[in-house]
């Protein structure tokens, strides 16, 4: 599963993208975050405000609630700032 | 409905023209045209977007969508620019097309709420006092909230 | 602030185009273009526009000075037809310049809401049925109304 | 005084302006209309509802009870339908 980080995120992190393999555990969104978030100290910065991250799965927004299963993409978004 | 998310500028004035001329007998066109703002006060040397293309292309398709449907539009077209720009540039354009102006002002203000929202795109600006990610501004939120209420 | 009232065709993409250059670094730009409108269940061949210019370039220049100040706009333009139209030409065009697209959204539609109430023009439609005074329209006269109970 | 008549107004009674000269009770936009009407049959019917007129003095819209004292141009306008 590839996950794809932008903007902000990817600037913290010092990666736009990386591939994993997360442990059975890890169901929805939340899930991965929180997966992410206690394998890596700068992510766990980074993924600290829940309401500061918005998700795509596979190029589709999805709440973080959303389960992850099949997925080959899924994108961790800081706020939108276009327009 | 014509959807574009591109690094290339684009010529305000001759997308409006293409969209009119495509919409014969519409009545009514909206055009909102997005530029790199910067003010004495505020000056802006460059501003950079960072954007996920495929997921803009898909939201915004999705977006123009429920106006369409929502509005009753004749159609709606967005162009969004990512990439580096430079003040006075236009970075977005929002074209409704309608038999009436209510209809065609009300979709074009719903898709430039949703897509401050929900379109993947980051803005950076550059000015004299340095590089820094532009805030996500909650007044968008409140402006798109307004249309979840109606 | 540009208020023209003429029987000569415009190009409303070059308009707009003049307009976007002449208010550099304003953020947001609305363009609300109006057509002759013509539909297969209400064909029109053309439409001829009565005017009195004097009072129509009074008012209007009237009209977009108020709007100017009560949105906070960069500037406000219109330019307005008269004389014989063909189907799909435009009629009207109102650009509204603002830091933000609220402001920009609102000016547009506060102007063209007046316009249709206060601005000395009468449509007279030719249709395959023959000649006829367009009507005025009541829900002008309630859009005119919202802005007066702000 | 040179008399306006637009659209509607100026088809039905025939005549696009014409120049007048009110009588002295002859004060606001309203009296000059009674008082057209008064002389007119055709002016009588045009002007019958007064909810569908529209004045200006000299170039600028005007109330009904707008004085017409000094002004050089009344027009007398049935309901916009520009824009």
């Amino acid at each position: 599963m590839k996950i794809l980080y932008f903007a902000l995120f990817r600037e913290r992190l010092g990666r736009g993208e990386e591939d994993v393999t997360p442990p059975p555990w890890v169901v929805t969104i939340r899930d991965l975050i929180a997966w992410l978030r206690s394998r890596d100290e700068a992510a766990d910065l980074v993924f600290e405000k829940e309401n500061l991250i918005r998700a795509a799965i596979d190029a589709r927004l999805a709440k973080l609630d959303a389960p992850i299963a099949g997925a080959a993409t899924i994108a961790l978004l800081p706020p939108m700032t276009g327009g | 409905m014509l959807v574009r998310v591109q690094t290339d500028a684009f010529d305000p004035g001759a997308e409006s023209n293409a969209f009119i001329a495509a919409h014969t007998g519409a009545g009514a066109v909206v055009t909102f045209t997005g530029l790199v703002r910067s003010a004495p006060d505020a000056p802006v040397e460059s501003l950079t977007l960072e954007c996920y293309p495929e997921l803009a292309i898909n939201e915004i398709t999705r977006l123009a969508t429920d106006a369409v449907t929502r509005f009753a539009l004749r159609d709606a077209s967005v162009i969004h620019r990512y990439g580096t720009l430079s003040a006075t540039e236009p970075i977005v354009q929002v074209m409704t097309a309608a038999p009436h102006r209510a209809a065609a002002f009300a979709g074009a203000e719903f898709l430039m709420d949703y897509l401050k929202t929900d379109a993947p795109f980051w803005k950076q600006e550059v000015t004299p006092s340095g590089t820094h990610w532009v805030e996500h501004n909650a007044a968008d939120d409140k402006s798109k909230a307004r249309w979840e209420t109606k």
